[in-house]
């Protein structure tokens, strides 16, 4: 008998691919991001709360939402943090470079959160309440990326 | 067990891409469906039980996608992972142990957005099984090879489950794969994995079911027309294939046992006018129903050339054109519960049971049937 | 009033570790049945069903209720698998109350189980966010925990240094209990010192990685006198799981468990949370949520949470002891954690708690939290309910 | 759906869960990989309760839930249980279909293991049929050490 090796087997990189529906009112986001660099939000008819990202259902009041409003592209940082731990991307399988910065944006217009990079050039002007604007990609193709992050302003 | 019933349903068309859709957005649409069909609001939905898959729906927490649509935000709600049919059961108890009078019942799926043979191959033990590549089509093929050669049911008579099943979806605007077909195409069909044709096996599809349970005294608030839960029950077998008799479903048999005697139902097949079973397969057909009781062990291919299985047979089996006409899994078994309350309520339209009464409806979890789960509904209290 | 009353009448655990190489999923979760077997005197045959829970995405396994078995004791037995995340294991406590109190089954054995070490914890929890909008940038739990943290301190004024007092208490409590995974004193001191993960928590301020398993057994009424003396019983469960969106909540305040508090207190009768219970293990896995979340449960004041904890009344000895445990600051193996609060409230009561043993514990409660800021409840107690 | 949408082309995000895992083979499926690895034999472990010897190899019976389950070596032959012949190239597969899999339940064994089966006429396949390992040249401490199942001619 052998001594105890604590064997492993391995899953060797066989991953599971995925095709995400982003659905009618993310695509409708995505578009307008593409296209004009616009933001949307949807608006409930009974509370009147702006969600971004856009959906159909306020959870809120279960009611359906139709109504897109534009919000931003300027807004507040809602909360925040600044990620320095190591990780494995899951979408990849590689670690992720950090430090980076993670937001939560209220837009201009908006009542909840839009989560996505900040900007950490200065991390001393990154506080909550702190104004903010996106930086967008030049070469958009209709994704959450077309945004490359936030960055202070004022 | 204490009186419960379904009071309303709610099923979205199955496709087999619902490229428009998100998991919520399905959701979305059924719950209301159910909400309106049952003559009820969501405030008068007292918890939420969501069904979904992790690996089927490419998320940890897969139940975080649907809780807005469920209209779950204020209420009590949990998520059981498998069948349909395993998240009503859980429904179920939530109403039966006193804590609500009221349960909506969810289950969704999208096979459109992923990789089957891989979600299926994750299914499979990963010290010893998984690398060599087998998932739920190879494994049930196996099964079906086993099942064929104990009770010497033909590629023919599985095939005509086929024709039958797709045959009955002509009449059920909701399915997604309606067709006339003949023994011939089915048997004439790429062969996937001997001796699985795949005419033999059910589509990729999406779709999304709800369901609402009420106790006694909800059951009957409302205005609809509550259909009695009378019997449930459901068991696991072994896991690893090799530790099973797979030719046989010894865990359907006890389940079924145990909710045919819940339901005190002595027997089975003079007493049960429909069932909708879990038809994920062609030769599955056949073998749950043996194993149910609702059929002669070995017998239920030579049943299905007599016709006994049809529309308009002894004993109809998936009317509603089953699983292999539209397979949204873990919606799977939520939809056959959906589609007995139809027809016990005669709301079931073109492929309607004159006279149903009683019927059974089953789901399954695991590789080729290791758990099932069986619902007796009754007509009456 | 419960079809049947329903009572936790054993628990076992494995014993935790960072990884654990020597047994494989079934074998950790069959260690964890077998004792709580034998807490029980029961064997696996007086088990009418087995409800168990995980995170799929952190061992790489399709239908695990299925796959689990083998070390369950499932074979041959209704197998029901709840998941709600970080939550699973309250989730399935929840769950097993609801089987035995519907009269479906009289002995129900519930299991909660993770082996962290065979993927990368915080990899595997992003895939919990949207795949569209949130996985770009989200990062783990610490991410969604850091951004409470920040939101409470912004608002409360709270510091890291009342944080790592939380993280010193839990850490000093898990000495007593040989099922903790962490067992060594820390400072203040080290808290701060030690690397910072996500701005403001550091290292010891959050949970470590763990392997391990809990199993519980509930029975109802008719049958949990004669198993066990003092059983524990389940007075009241609750949850929210409020959000669907991360973005949607209310950052520094955990409304989740406001309104689970709040339903259990009001249907337990119970109106001074503070002086009517007697130990909460609390599912805190960083230590900041030991001052934001007690607010939310009515135990101290908005915006006091902090000089409550230096009080020294969350302390063993203190008014209202929080984690004797150890807590997960000290041992989270994420689908049984909120299991072990369970089985830990239960202990408790039932007064088998050992080094850790609070005196005269009447009402214990258990949380779970996970998911997008979700929570879970039990209130658990010596005397069986009378409603 | 609404015609708030009539201009939108619904969108597909394209990414994948790329969790990379280690499973740890826990001591007793090791020293079932080791003696493969090693030796070439094949072990289970027996209960003493029910009787069964349990390839692959069990810490505690599943049935009984008794630990000390003793180590038996079975035979590398067995009898095939049942079988497939895929036919598609499965996404699951990794080798080129056509790939046979089958059920084996070796001599001495009363559960029966997964594995290929090769150099197999696709018409004379059986249930039934004698099969016997072939072992693989190169081995790691899996299951493919085993290559295949070959019928016992």
């Amino acid at each position: 008998m052998t001594a105890k090796e604590n064997l492993v087997i391995e899953s060797k990189g066989s991953g599971q691919p995925f095709n995400y529906a982003v659905g009618m009112y993310g695509s409708k986001f995505f578009k307008e991001l593409r296209e004009n660099r616009k933001l949307l939000g949807t608006k409930c008819p009974k509370c009147g709360k702006v969600y971004v990202p856009p959906r159909r259902v306020c959870g809120e009041c279960f009611v359906e939402m139709t109504e897109f409003v534009e919000v931003g592209p300027k807004g507040i940082i809602g909360t925040f943090t600044i990620l320095r731990y190591a990780f494995i991307d899951p979408e990849t399988g590689e670690q992720k470079p950090v430090p980076y910065g993670y937001g939560f944006i209220r837009f201009d217009g908006a009542d909840t959160l839009f989560q996505h990079y900040i900007s950490i050039e200065d991390e001393s002007k990154i506080k909550i309440g702190a104004r903010v604007e996106p930086v967008f990609s030049e070469e958009r193709k209709g994704n959450v990326k077309d945004i490359l992050c936030f960055k202070i302003i004022e | 067990m204490d009186r419960a019933a379904v009071i309303g349903v709610g099923i979205t068309k199955i496709e087999a891409n619902k490229v428009k859709e998100t998991f919520a957005d399905m959701v979305w649409e059924a719950v209301n469906k159910a909400l309106e069909d049952a003559k009820m609001t969501i405030d008068d939905i007292d918890n939420v039980v969501t069904t979904s898959n992790d690996f089927w729906d490419g998320r940890t927490i897969s139940c975080m996608a649907v809780g807005d649509a469920s209209g779950a935000r204020h209420k009590n709600v949990s998520c059981v992972e498998g069948d349909g049919t395993f998240g009503a059961f859980y429904g179920l108890s939530r109403v039966l142990s006193g804590s609500y009078g009221t349960t909506l019942v969810t289950a969704h799926s999208k096979g459109s957005e992923s990789v089957s043979s891989l979600i299926t191959n994750a299914a499979f033990d990963p010290i010893y099984d998984r690398s060599l590549g087998m998932d739920m089509i190879s494994a049930c093929a196996m099964q079906a090879r086993a099942y064929m050669h104990r009770t010497g049911t033909t590629p023919e008579q599985m095939a005509m489950v086929s024709v039958k099943n797709h045959g009955n979806a002509m009449l059920n605007p909701l399915s997604q794969l309606p067709m006339n077909i003949t023994v011939e195409d089915v048997l004439g069909s790429e062969m996937i994995s001997d001796p699985l044709h795949k005419l033999d096996c059910s589509p990729v599809s999406d779709g999304c079911c709800a369901v609402i349970i009420a106790n006694e005294k909800r059951a009957s608030q409302y205005g609809s027309l509550p259909v009695w839960i009378k019997g449930v029950s459901f068991c696991s077998d072994s896991y690893f294939l090799g530790d099973r008799e797979l030719s046989k479903a010894k865990s359907l048999t006890q389940a079924a046992k145990k909710a045919f005697s819940m339901a005190q139902i002595s027997d089975p097949l003079s007493e049960i006018d429909v069932a909708e079973v879990y038809d994920a397969f062609t030769y599955q057909e056949l073998m749950w129903l043996e194993a149910m009781g609702l059929c002669q062990d070995g017998k239920a291919g030579i049943n299905l050339e007599k016709g006994y299985y049809g529309i308009k047979g002894k004993l109809p089996v998936n009317p509603s054109g089953g699983l292999l006409s539209g397979h949204p899994v873990i919606a799977g078994g939520l939809i056959r519960i959906a589609e007995i309350v139809k027809q016990l309520r005669g709301e079931a339209g073109a492929y309607q049971i004159a006279g149903a009464k009683k019927g059974v409806a089953h789901g399954v979890n695991g590789l080729c049937g290791q758990s099932h789960c069986v619902w007796i509904l009754d007509q009456e209290k | 009033m419960p079809k049947k009353r329903v009572a936790i009448v054993g628990t076992g655990q494995t014993y935790h570790k960072s990884h654990r190489p020597d047994v494989n999923g079934q074998e950790l979760i069959n260690e964890a049945v077998k004792r709580a077997l034998q807490d029980a005197d029961l064997t696996i045959k007086d088990i009418d069903a087995v409800v168990i829970g995980n995170m799929d995405h952190f061992e790489g396994i399709n239908y695990v209720d299925c796959w689990s078995v083998d070390g369950s004791g499932g074979i041959m037995k209704p197998v029901i698998k709840l998941t709600t995340g970080g939550t699973t294991g309250s989730t399935l406590a929840i769950g097993g109350y609801q089987l035995v109190a519907s009269g479906f089954f009289e002995k129900v054995l519930i299991i909660g189980w993770e082996k962290n070490s065979e993927s990368d914890t915080t990899g595997a929890i992003t895939t919990a966010f949207d795949p569209v909008w949130d996985r770009l940038v989200f990062a783990g739990a610490i991410s969604g925990l850091a951004a409470e943290a920040q939101a409470y301190m912004a608002k409360y004024g709270a510091t890291e240094k009342d944080a790592a007092r939380v993280s010193v208490r839990d850490r000093k409590h898990a000495c007593n209990n040989p099922h903790a995974q962490l067992r060594r004193e820390i400072t203040i001191e080290d808290v701060l010192a030690s690397p910072m993960l996500a701005d403001p928590i550091h290292l010891l301020d959050v949970c470590p990685r763990t392997d391990g398993a809990c199993a519980v057994i509930m029975a109802n009424e008719d049958c949990a006198g004669k198993i066990t003396a003092v059983p524990d019983w389940i007075w009241a469960t609750a949850n929210r799981h409020k959000y669907t969106y991360l973005g949607d909540v209310n950052w520094g305040e955990l409304d989740s468990l406001a309104g689970a508090s709040r339903e259990i207190y009001a249907k337990a009768g119970i109106r001074e949370p503070k002086k009517e219970i007697d130990v909460i293990e609390l599912y805190q896995p960083y230590s900041f949520a030991g001052i934001i979340w007690i607010e939310d449960l009515g135990i101290a004041e908005r915006g006091k949470g902090a000089e409550y904890i230096w009080s020294g009344a969350t302390d063993m000895g203190g008014e209202l002891p929080i984690n004797p445990s150890g807590g997960v600051i000290a041992c989270n193996p994420i689908g049984a954690t909120g299991l072990i609060r369970c089985a830990e409230a239960a202990l408790q009561v039932m007064g088998k708690a050992e080094a850790r043993q609070v005196p005269d514990v009447n009402f214990a409660i258990s949380t779970g939290f996970g998911g997008c800021m979700w929570s879970d409840m039990l209130l658990h107690g010596k005397r069986k309910p009378d409603f | 759906m609404i015609d708030i949408f009539a201009d939108v082309e619904p969108m597909v995000f394209k990414s994948g869960i790329n969790v990379p895992y280690s499973w740890w083979a826990g001591e007793t499926a090791e020293r079932f990989f080791l003696a493969l690895r090693d030796d070439k034999k094949i072990m289970g472990t027996g209960c003493s309760i029910c009787e069964k010897v349990f390839v692959p190899p069990r810490k505690v019976c599943p049935l009984c839930f008794q630990e000390n389950m003793a180590w038996v070596e079975v035979s590398s032959e067995g009898v095939l249980e049942s079988f497939t012949i895929v036919e598609r190239q499965l996404a699951s597969l990794p080798r080129k279909a056509p790939v046979i899999f089958g059920l084996i339940r070796l001599d001495g064994a009363d559960t029966s293991i997964l594995h290929y089966i090769e150099d197999a006429d696709h018409t004379d396949i059986k249930i039934g049929m004698r099969v016997a390992a072939k072992f693989s040249d190169e081995r790691s401490g899996s299951m493919h050490d085993i290559d295949c199942f070959r019928p016992v001619r």
